[in-house]
């Protein structure tokens, strides 16, 4: 699941501060899950702003609106109607979603309400952290379910690196070295070998940005094209 | 100071002590420390203390205890008997344990002169012609007191 | 209302003006005592040396008494307490009872167990009444104010002291003062003890005793202890001079016993009650007393 | 019937069977319970056999329901300390919800007798009075704080900062805070004195109040945390369990409260209405007088005045504390059942565990009982 | 092929080989830097030129090697993998072989945020181990995509570093392991405080093929009294050494420091496993002769 | 919500627990008609897990046999299987270990620990359970280890009892050592010592035992500190201590030393209660230290704690425990009904995107989840935690829904800027169990009646939720104050530590906004502190107006107007 936070409130209302016919927007999937922008957090970034800015003596009318996911038109088409009465979307979905918004609402000003962070899980009630580094060229089956591209704050191949600190990241005393776990659990369960041999560079043509995926079955449709 | 060792103290001192007129009630202390706070000899010569006194009993310290010079101090104001929430009747203690120091030859000297001025004349002043002429004076009636039967009654 | 008249050892011979002032009043107010000639010392000197020779004696009083048909009254309280006490135990105990009268037998007498003791006080507090006393009272003494000292054994033990008084909170002096027109003192050494019993053992400890109460009787004013026991008087009053000495302070607390109080306020003169017999008097107490007339 | 399945290899197992019966069948025309007693067991009970659909008629003598409770704080400190004061709020709102329960206030018993496993009652009331039948008396009457002026050598309404310990109770849940009766400033030093008429056979007490040490200790704390300049020590004989986690209450309390182990023989007046407690010292070898601005009497619980009634009217035995006595089958046979502080010193939560006990003696006597 | 270089010539013979630290100038003021040359020159069999310690920004370690090899010294050119992707570091190497620098310490390199750029993008292109094999690679005329270098084929003497204490040290041992596959020539350890630290490491690695230089850190007060906050990677200083010097008086603590550390580098020596000690003077260099 | 055909409830009662109270508990649900399974927990037997809700739980077991079949050894037989349950009760006893290492000697024949005493003195423990603290006399026991301790009591030995020294000591112990005291005295003539800290007496009859003990002429020594030191000498032990009243040194060799147990949970009851999300108190006994929970309720709804697990007690109260759950357990059964499940909780399908947040913050596990989530209405003790931390405000609780205290905030803004509002417009947020009593009360009816109070009743402080706060704020709310009841006290476990939590988050959006996060104001409170309510609310209508203050230096946002 992709996690979000809420951007600083001074940054949100700096943005739309020269708008009037505002419309917050949440997301119902990931960043509902995590706590960034669902509707309640829409609910709330709309009250803090109607208060701010009646505080600043300044008129603007503020709404709301949560959608299902912003990552898809159809959910996306279902304020086309309604938005007209607005200048000004902010968006609290993930990055993709304030990006999608923007794209199907052109003649909209569209804002981002949190910052998108990462690939991770629910490790604990309100508490979010990263597993995936979206590489592209996946090695967890090497590395024992552990990826040392994401949990290694140096994304090494090849093993921890000397500072480790009693199995503790360098960068951060509280976080297990990534290659220890790798290491323990691959003794653990007898296959310590496979990280023996030396791991190649990594091949970053995996990461070409933007990226693109087509179902396979699609093939011929989305890639004619492209030739 | 070396320990004490309880074994070799006399765990029945306090219950011949509780078979004694006055004594029945001492076993039931339960250390509250009453009777001290309230003694007005404890807080004169802190040496007599209820308390402890009685503590010494429940232990067996009979012998350390009867040779006690403090025992006969006790003024008998009864105030430790009326204040302590067990019933313990410590004033009628100190009385049993008084009289279980003079069956040990243990009472200060000079208490015995008290019983034998009763022997002698049944009270502890002598009323002769001198006292009976000043009575006169004064308009009372004389006293005459027979005590002979004293003698008889007191001896063991 | 007839009492065998107790004196016990110490009244009839050092405390002439308790015994004059308290028949004086006792005839005032109509209760007849009666002395019995072979009274003698009530028992209690013997008690810590032992406790059933001091029984048999207190039993040989309570038998001559038994004889009388009469009710006891003392004017000790110790006396008092120790007959009552007595009487007590040998009431209750049945084996007490048959070994003290075996003892007995050898002055011809039997302990039955029929009588009361009664401290002459408690039987003008109880017998006579507040309210009858207040009638009486010719000369009432306001303005002076006293006060009182209950003493232990008066009240104490309250198993067998007959509950006059809660021991915490005695009242019958008090009220006995009172109802004479003089105010009775409170004040915080009201319980504490004379210190008697211990005079002959350690007359150092009880004179620090006797002396806790005289100093804050000194600090109230007014105008003197009331007592009602001998022994008492023994402390705070014959004692009074040396107590003086140790405290290095004069004290000067006027002594007086409760039945002289009352004689006054009756009407009787100072020297009918014995006053002259005081150690320490309150001068300007007599004085103005007399100069009301 | 009840099977017990006995297997050597299932050593442990017992599986008891009956008739399976959803409900107590009790008709409540029939079955009414008497609940004498509005405190937090009579409360409690109520609203227990409320729940089975047993019809109960609560009757109380004050104005309002609640015996004790209602004269007590919350203790909470930082934390909750378990006292179990809020608990009468859920007894009393469950019970406002209860639908087959009549509660009488301002009512007094007046005769009782038992006649034929029926109880018939008059009661008065103001504006009147009445008479009632009952098919099962629940007795929960509670108890009589202990008169402190019956120790009058800690002179209680005599000296002003002589206060006890339900005083204390009553001035902090009023006011939430401890002054001295005496000129209202805040106490510097604080002496609690505990087994004030308990554990005193002279009195005809012989028994342990034991709430007396959790409501001390609790209260203490509570001065402590609102005041931690106070000075607090207590005066006790055997400081007794109470509540969940007592030794680490304990041991948090021992940090901040002094404990000394004895009683004060009395108090005296001293200088600015300071009393002076009269004490055998920390060293055991010499008592010492110490002022305090303020002295609590822990008084503790004592039988309720009612119960030489309910002796009488009844036959009941009381017990060798002058409580109602614990020799249940006496009693359930004729229908009598006892919650409470009745039965003897409880604290809160023993008398509502007690409560829904002897609910469920209540309701399987109605189930039983002969007709 | 050149021949080899002095230093890798020496970690053949016998000889107990000291080498010392030294980073470069952050800006170069020849001035201030040719007092310690002159100390060194006589007293180290070489010279580890390091490559932005600790992330600290400094001169490129190849311009200051090549300033150092015309002072003739003996260089070890550290080589991180921070700051280079895969291009920059070849190329760099190319560099330094063109300058005459032969030895190469690859190290990973301490995480950016350690450093005066914290907010930087650290690369990591490359780890350790592969640069390892990147050299090896360039050694025999490849670059790592397997291009042909033109020339002579550069001949490094390759090091890396090996954490002996680390905890748990089987980790350590995997990727010491690999680095003596992917062709390293010399270890140089992370600071020895204490021998019975290296235990561990040894009972797993018993016998050591590659010559092993233990580091020896001359601690400033600073450090073992805790006023620079916390350990750096690699720099891990036991209670029981600070309360050593708890009482030690601050112009006793220098001379007492490197007594200390001189009965160290003496128990290195005789200790046997070590083919030498790599000296971290901290700014101490000038005292170099005090310790050996 | 789940439909109402998926409910079961199930008329069976697993009791997990042995000795009294369970025997108690088990023969009582009987006879009010229950089907019962007793397990005893033990090496044999274990719970694994407890699944489901109330009425319904599906429970695991887990029974290990030794089998002597095998040569060579024991094989083990494994046996797990899942049985169904509309109740459980937890009723265990606890474990007893001799203190023997607290006071650091090892057990030999002179040295035994309360409990061997007890079985040898009272193998009718029946009777003693009943409240009979005096014995009947009992013969000669037929163990060895019996025979040995009688051999040891005599007229002329010495007893010491240690007990309640390196602990704060019970009741239950000091009761068993008072009667095995009495009784050694009564039948032997020994000469017996009790060593303690506190003579624990608060039990009924158990002061006169106390007193009986000292008439017999037993000797009590009670230590503030530091107990008796143990010297061994040979074979004996010595004791060496002060006396505390005489404060002189003594000696005590015994011809018997009688150490007391640390009860315990067995690690059995402890893996289970921990699996089922069933609460301990800080010393690891069963049920958490909260008052709430009494007398036998758990977090779980349809589970029931009783006895001695929760701590030692004397065996008249475990009988009671025994009556009391199943009175409890019978209520719960009793609520089962139609009218139970009324949706007074509901969940939005359309709205809830199975984040799963409910259910984390459940204090009472009575959410579950199929294809979306469902609050089961029999375990659910309706708090409404989960309520205020959906991202989708998906759930609602009847009476306290966000359309609600909408309304009553707009309310509030409707009244607008009357001149009575010369005083500072505070919103209270409470619990109602809590500040909602202590808001009736009487004698804060004169703040009932203030209208520049908005008094907004939650049904757990755990239900505040800060988009309602934020609202409040802006539609004219002066100030806000949150009430909850206190620390460790809430019926919800967590609720007021959550409103705590979430304050601060408030303060927070506050504060971005402009708004001084002075305005809002966090308390506990109970039920019965009207006069702290009327004080908190005088403070805070001070600091409200010090913040309004014109020439105050704190930022002054008056709201005059609602922003719309």
């Amino acid at each position: 699941m992709i996690i979000a936070s809420r951007k600083p409130f001074a940054e949100i209302k700096k943005s739309i501060e020269l708008y009037e016919n505002i419309l917050v927007v949440g997301c119902g999937t990931c960043v509902a899950v995590c706590l960034a922008g669902g509707k309640k957090e829409v609910g709330l970034l709309a009250s803090q702003l109607r208060m701010s800015f009646a505080l600043d003596k300044k008129k603007i009318q503020i709404s709301e609106e949560t959608l299902e996911r912003q990552c898809d038109h159809e959910f996306l088409e279902t304020i086309r109607e309604p938005l007209k009465e607005f200048d000004c979307l902010l968006s609290l979905a993930c990055g993709a979603g304030v990006q999608f918004l923007a794209e199907t609402y052109p003649g909209k000003k569209v804002f981002p309400g949190v910052n998108t962070s990462f690939i991770g899980v629910a490790e604990a009630a309100g508490l979010w952290t990263e597993r995936c580094r979206a590489c592209g060229d996946c090695l967890l089956a090497i590395t024992g379910g552990i990826c040392p591209r994401t949990l290694c704050v140096k994304g090494l191949n090849n093993g921890p690196c000397g500072g480790m600190i009693d199995g503790k990241c360098e960068v951060d005393p509280e976080r297990p070295c990534a290659w220890v776990s790798i290491y323990e659990r691959l003794a653990e369960e007898g296959r310590v070998n496979q990280i023996e041999i030396m791991f190649p560079p990594t091949d970053f043509r995996f990461q070409t940005k933007p990226g693109r995926v087509t179902h396979r079955a699609y093939l011929r449709r989305y890639n004619a094209g492209s030739k | 100071m070396d320990p004490i060792d309880l074994k070799k103290l006399d765990p029945d001192f306090k219950h011949r002590l509780a078979r004694e007129l006055g004594g029945e009630q001492i076993k039931k202390c339960f250390s509250c420390g009453v009777c001290s706070a309230r003694c007005p000899i404890e807080k004169i010569e802190p040496e007599y203390n209820p308390r402890r006194i009685i503590r010494m009993i429940l232990l067996g310290m009979e012998e350390e205890l009867l040779k006690e010079e403090f025992l006969w101090h006790c003024s008998t104001c009864y105030t430790c008997q009326e204040s302590c929430p067990q019933e313990v009747d410590f004033t009628e203690v100190i009385f049993v344990l008084r009289n279980m120091a003079v069956r040990k030859g243990l009472a200060p000297a000079g208490l015995g002169a008290a019983r034998n001025l009763l022997d002698q004349q049944g009270r502890m002043y002598e009323i002769g012609d001198f006292e009976n002429e000043k009575r006169k004076e004064m308009g009372l009636p004389e006293i005459k007191g027979n005590a002979k039967d004293y003698r008889e009654l007191l001896k063991d | 209302m007839k009492y065998a008249f107790f004196l016990g050892c110490t009244v009839p011979v050092r405390n002439l003006n308790y015994e004059l002032s308290a028949r004086w009043v006792a005839r005032e107010l109509g209760l007849e005592l009666v002395d019995l000639e072979d009274f003698q010392c009530c028992g209690f000197p013997l008690k810590s040396l032992n406790l059933l020779d001091s029984l048999v004696v207190a039993a040989r009083n309570l038998a001559l008494a038994e004889q009388a048909g009469l009710p006891v009254c003392t004017l000790c309280s110790a006396c008092g307490g120790f007959l009552s006490e007595a009487n007590s135990h040998l009431q209750h105990n049945h084996d007490l009872k048959s070994q003290v009268n075996d003892r007995l037998k050898v002055s011809g007498l039997e302990y039955k167990g029929t009588i009361q003791v009664k401290h002459f006080i408690r039987i003008l507090y109880e017998e006579i009444g507040i309210e009858r006393i207040r009638e009486r009272i010719t000369r009432p003494l306001y303005g002076f104010s006293f006060a009182p000292h209950y003493g232990c054994h008066y009240i104490k033990p309250a198993r067998t002291a007959g509950g006059i008084d809660p021991v915490e909170d005695p009242k019958s002096l008090t009220e006995l003062i009172e109802v004479t027109g003089a105010k009775a003192l409170r004040y915080e050494t009201l319980l504490d003890c004379c210190g008697g019993s211990v005079l002959g053992i350690k007359e150092d400890l009880a004179n620090t005793l006797a002396g806790n109460k005289l100093s804050e009787v000194n600090r109230l004013g007014g105008n003197g202890l009331v007592l009602i026991c001998p022994f008492c008087n023994v402390m705070f009053e014959n004692q009074q001079k040396k107590i003086e000495k140790k405290l290095e302070q004069k004290l000067k607390v006027p002594v007086l016993y409760y039945s002289q109080l009352l004689g006054l306020a009756l009407g009787t003169d100072p020297d009918t009650l014995g006053f002259k017999l005081n150690r320490i008097k309150d001068k300007e107490f007599l004085t103005g007393f007399e100069r009301r007339d | 019937m009840v099977v017990e399945i006995r297997n050597p290899k299932f050593k442990s197992i017992f599986i008891l069977n009956h008739n399976f019966e959803h409900n107590l069948k009790v008709n409540s025309k029939n079955s009414k319970v008497l609940i004498i007693g509005g405190g937090i067991a009579g409360i409690t009970a109520a609203v227990a056999l409320s729940r089975l659909k047993i019809a109960v008629t609560l009757i109380e003598k004050a104005t309002a329901l609640g015996g004790m409770v209602p004269n007590y704080c919350c203790k909470a400190t930082d934390a909750c300390q378990q006292c179990g004061v809020c608990l009468l709020n859920d007894s009393l709102q469950a019970l406002s919800q209860a639908s087959n329960v009549e509660v009488h206030l301002q009512t007094e018993v007046t005769d009782l007798t038992l006649d034929a496993n029926k109880f018939l009652y008059t009661f008065s009331r103001p504006g009147g009075g009445g008479e009632g039948r009952a098919e099962a008396l629940l007795l929960a009457t509670g108890f009589t704080p202990f008169r402190a002026e019956d120790k009058p050598q800690y002179r209680y309404g005599i000296l002003p900062n002589v206060i006890t310990g339900l005083d204390l109770e009553r001035q902090l849940k009023e006011t939430g805070s401890v002054v001295r009766p005496s000129n209202h400033t805040l106490p510097t030093s604080i002496a609690f004195i505990q087994c004030v008429g308990s554990r005193d056979p002279h009195l005809n007490h012989p028994f342990c109040s034991r709430v007396c040490c959790a409501y001390a200790l609790r209260m203490a704390n509570l001065i402590k945390y609102k005041n931690p300049q106070t000075e607090i020590a207590v005066f006790y004989m055997d400081i007794q369990t109470f509540g969940k986690d007592f030794s680490l209450f304990m041991e948090k309390t021992e940090k901040q409260i002094r404990f000394i182990r004895t009683i004060p023989g009395e108090i005296q007046k001293g200088d600015n209405d300071q009393v002076w407690l009269t004490f055998q010292d920390d060293d055991g070898l010499s008592s010492r007088k110490q002022a305090f601005d303020l002295a609590i009497l822990s008084v503790g619980i004592m039988p309720g005045s009612d119960l030489e009634f309910f002796k009488d009217k009844l036959g009941l035995p009381l017990n060798g504390d002058g409580f109602l006595s614990e020799a249940n089958e006496i009693f359930s046979s004729k229908g009598i059942f006892l919650a409470g502080t009745v039965r003897g010193p409880k604290g809160i939560a023993g008398s509502i565990t007690q409560a829904y006990r002897t609910a469920e003696e209540v309701a399987a006597y109605l189930k039983t009982r002969p007709v | 092929m050149p021949d080899p270089s002095k230093f890798a010539q020496a970690l053949g013979t016998d000889s107990f080989i000291v080498t010392c630290e030294l980073d470069p100038p952050k800006g170069f003021v020849p001035s201030l830097l040719d007092r310690k040359i002159a100390v060194l020159k006589n007293k180290v069999q070489a010279v580890v030129v390091s490559d932005n310690p600790r992330a600290r920004m400094l001169m490129a370690p190849v311009g200051f090697c090549r300033y150092l090899l015309d002072q003739g010294l003996e260089l070890i050119m550290t080589l991180t993998c921070r700051d280079r992707n895969r291009l920059a570091l070849q190329s760099d190497l190319l560099a330094a072989a063109g300058l005459g620098i032969q030895n190469i310490l690859a190290v990973t390199g301490d995480y950016i945020t350690w450093g005066d750029h914290p907010e930087g993008k650290p690369v990591y292109d490359l780890d350790s181990i592969q640069l390892i094999w990147a050299i090896s690679q360039l050694n025999s005329n490849r670059d790592i995509s397997g291009n042909v270098i033109e020339g002579t084929a550069p001949s490094f003497t390759i090091g890396s570093a090996v954490a002996l204490t680390g905890n748990p040290v089987g980790p350590q041992v995997l990727k010491f392991r690999k680095k003596e596959k992917a062709g390293v020539h010399f270890f140089m350890s992370h600071p020895v405080f204490d021998l019975a630290d290296v235990e561990e490491f040894f009972k797993q690695v018993v016998e050591i093929q590659t010559p092993l230089l233990a580091s020896v850190c001359l601690l400033t007060e600073e450090q073992i009294r805790g006023y620079v906050l916390g350990n750096y990677p690699g720099l891990l200083i036991q209670d029981s050494l600070s309360d050593k010097f708890k009482s030690v008086h601050s112009t006793e603590f220098q001379p007492r420091m490197i007594e200390h550390t001189a009965r160290l580098i003496e128990t290195i020596k005789k200790d046997g496993r070590f083919r030498g000690v790599h000296l971290m003077l901290q700014g101490a260099e000038e005292q170099i002769g005090e310790l050996i | 919500m789940i439909p109402q055909e998926e409910f079961r409830k199930l008329n069976r009662v697993l009791i997990w627990g042995k000795g009294q109270t369970a025997e108690e508990t088990a023969t009582r649900l009987t006879l009010l008609g229950y089907e019962v399974l007793k397990i005893n927990p033990d090496e044999q037997f274990q719970l694994l897990s407890i699944e489901g809700f109330a009425g319904d739980f599906q429970v695991t077991l887990q029974q290990t046999i030794p089998s002597l079949e095998k040569e060579g050894g024991m094989e083990m037989l494994e046996r797990i299987w899942t049985e169904k349950f509309g109740a459980v009760v937890f009723a265990p006893e606890l474990v007893s270990e001799g203190n023997f290492s607290d006071y650091q000697v090892a057990p030999t024949e002179k040295i035994i620990t309360l409990e061997e005493m007890q079985k040898v003195l009272i193998p009718g423990l029946d009777e003693f359970h009943q409240g009979n603290h005096s014995f009947s006399a009992l013969p000669t026991p037929a163990s060895a280890g019996g025979r040995r301790i009688f051999a040891a009591l005599k007229p002329a030995s010495y007893v010491a009892f240690l007990v309640g020294l390196t602990t704060e000591g019970n009741v239950l112990d000091m009761a068993v050592t008072l009667s095995a005291a009495l009784e050694i005295r009564k039948r032997f003539q020994s000469q017996i010592s009790i060593f303690c800290r506190q003579v624990k007496v608060a039990g009924e009859g158990l002061e006169r035992l106390y007193q009986a003990c000292r008439d017999e002429g037993v000797l009590f020594f009670k230590f503030d500190q530091e107990g008796p030191a143990l010297l061994r000498r040979g074979d004996e032990v010595v004791l060496q201590f002060e006396d505390t009243i005489l404060k002189r040194p003594f000696i005590l060799t015994p011809d018997l030393l009688v150490f007391d147990s640390r009860h315990l949970l067995s690690s059995e009851v402890r893996q289970t209660a921990l699996s089922a999300g069933i609460g301990m108190d800080k010393s690891g006994f069963l049920q958490s230290a909260n008052v709430h929970f009494l007398p036998q309720a758990s977090e779980r709804e349809g589970i029931f704690i009783a006895g001695p697990g929760k701590g030692p007690m004397l065996s008249q109260l475990s009988i009671e425990e025994a009556r009391a759950t199943a009175l409890s357990v019978h209520h719960f059964f009793q609520g089962l009904t139609s009218e139970t499940m009324n949706q007074e909780v509901s969940v939005d399908k359309g709205l809830c995107t199975l984040c799963l947040t409910c259910l984390r913050f459940c204090p009472h596990q009575a959410v579950g989840f199929t294809h979306r989530v469902f609050i089961h209405p029999l375990a659910c003790r309706r708090c409404g935690i989960c309520a205020s931390e959906c991202p989708m405000d998906a759930i609602q609780i009847e009476g306290y829904s966000d359309n609600e205290v909408e309304e009553k905030l707009m309310a509030l803004q409707e009244r607008g800027d009357k001149p009575e509002f010369s005083q500072p417009r505070i919103v209270v947020f409470g619990c109602q169990r809590s500040a909602g009593v202590a808001w009736e009360g009487a004698e804060s009816s004169k703040l009932k009646a203030q209208s520049n109070l908005e008094f907004i009743p939650l049904p757990c402080a755990g239900k505040l939720d800060p988009d309602h706060v934020l609202k409040a704020l802006s539609v004219g709310a002066d100030g806000i104050l949150v009430l909850a009841c206190p620390e460790e006290n809430c019926r919800s476990v967590h609720g007021n530590t959550y409103a705590r939590e979430r304050i601060m988050e408030i303060r927070k959006y506050m504060e971005e906004a402009g708004v001084n996060p002075g305005r809002i104001r966090f308390e506990h409170l109970s039920s019965n502190m009207e006069w702290y309510l009327k004080e908190i609310i005088k403070q805070f209508s001070e600091t409200l107006e010090e913040l309004s203050n014109p020439q105050s230096a704190i930022r002054n946002p008056k709201w005059k107007n609602g922003p719309h």
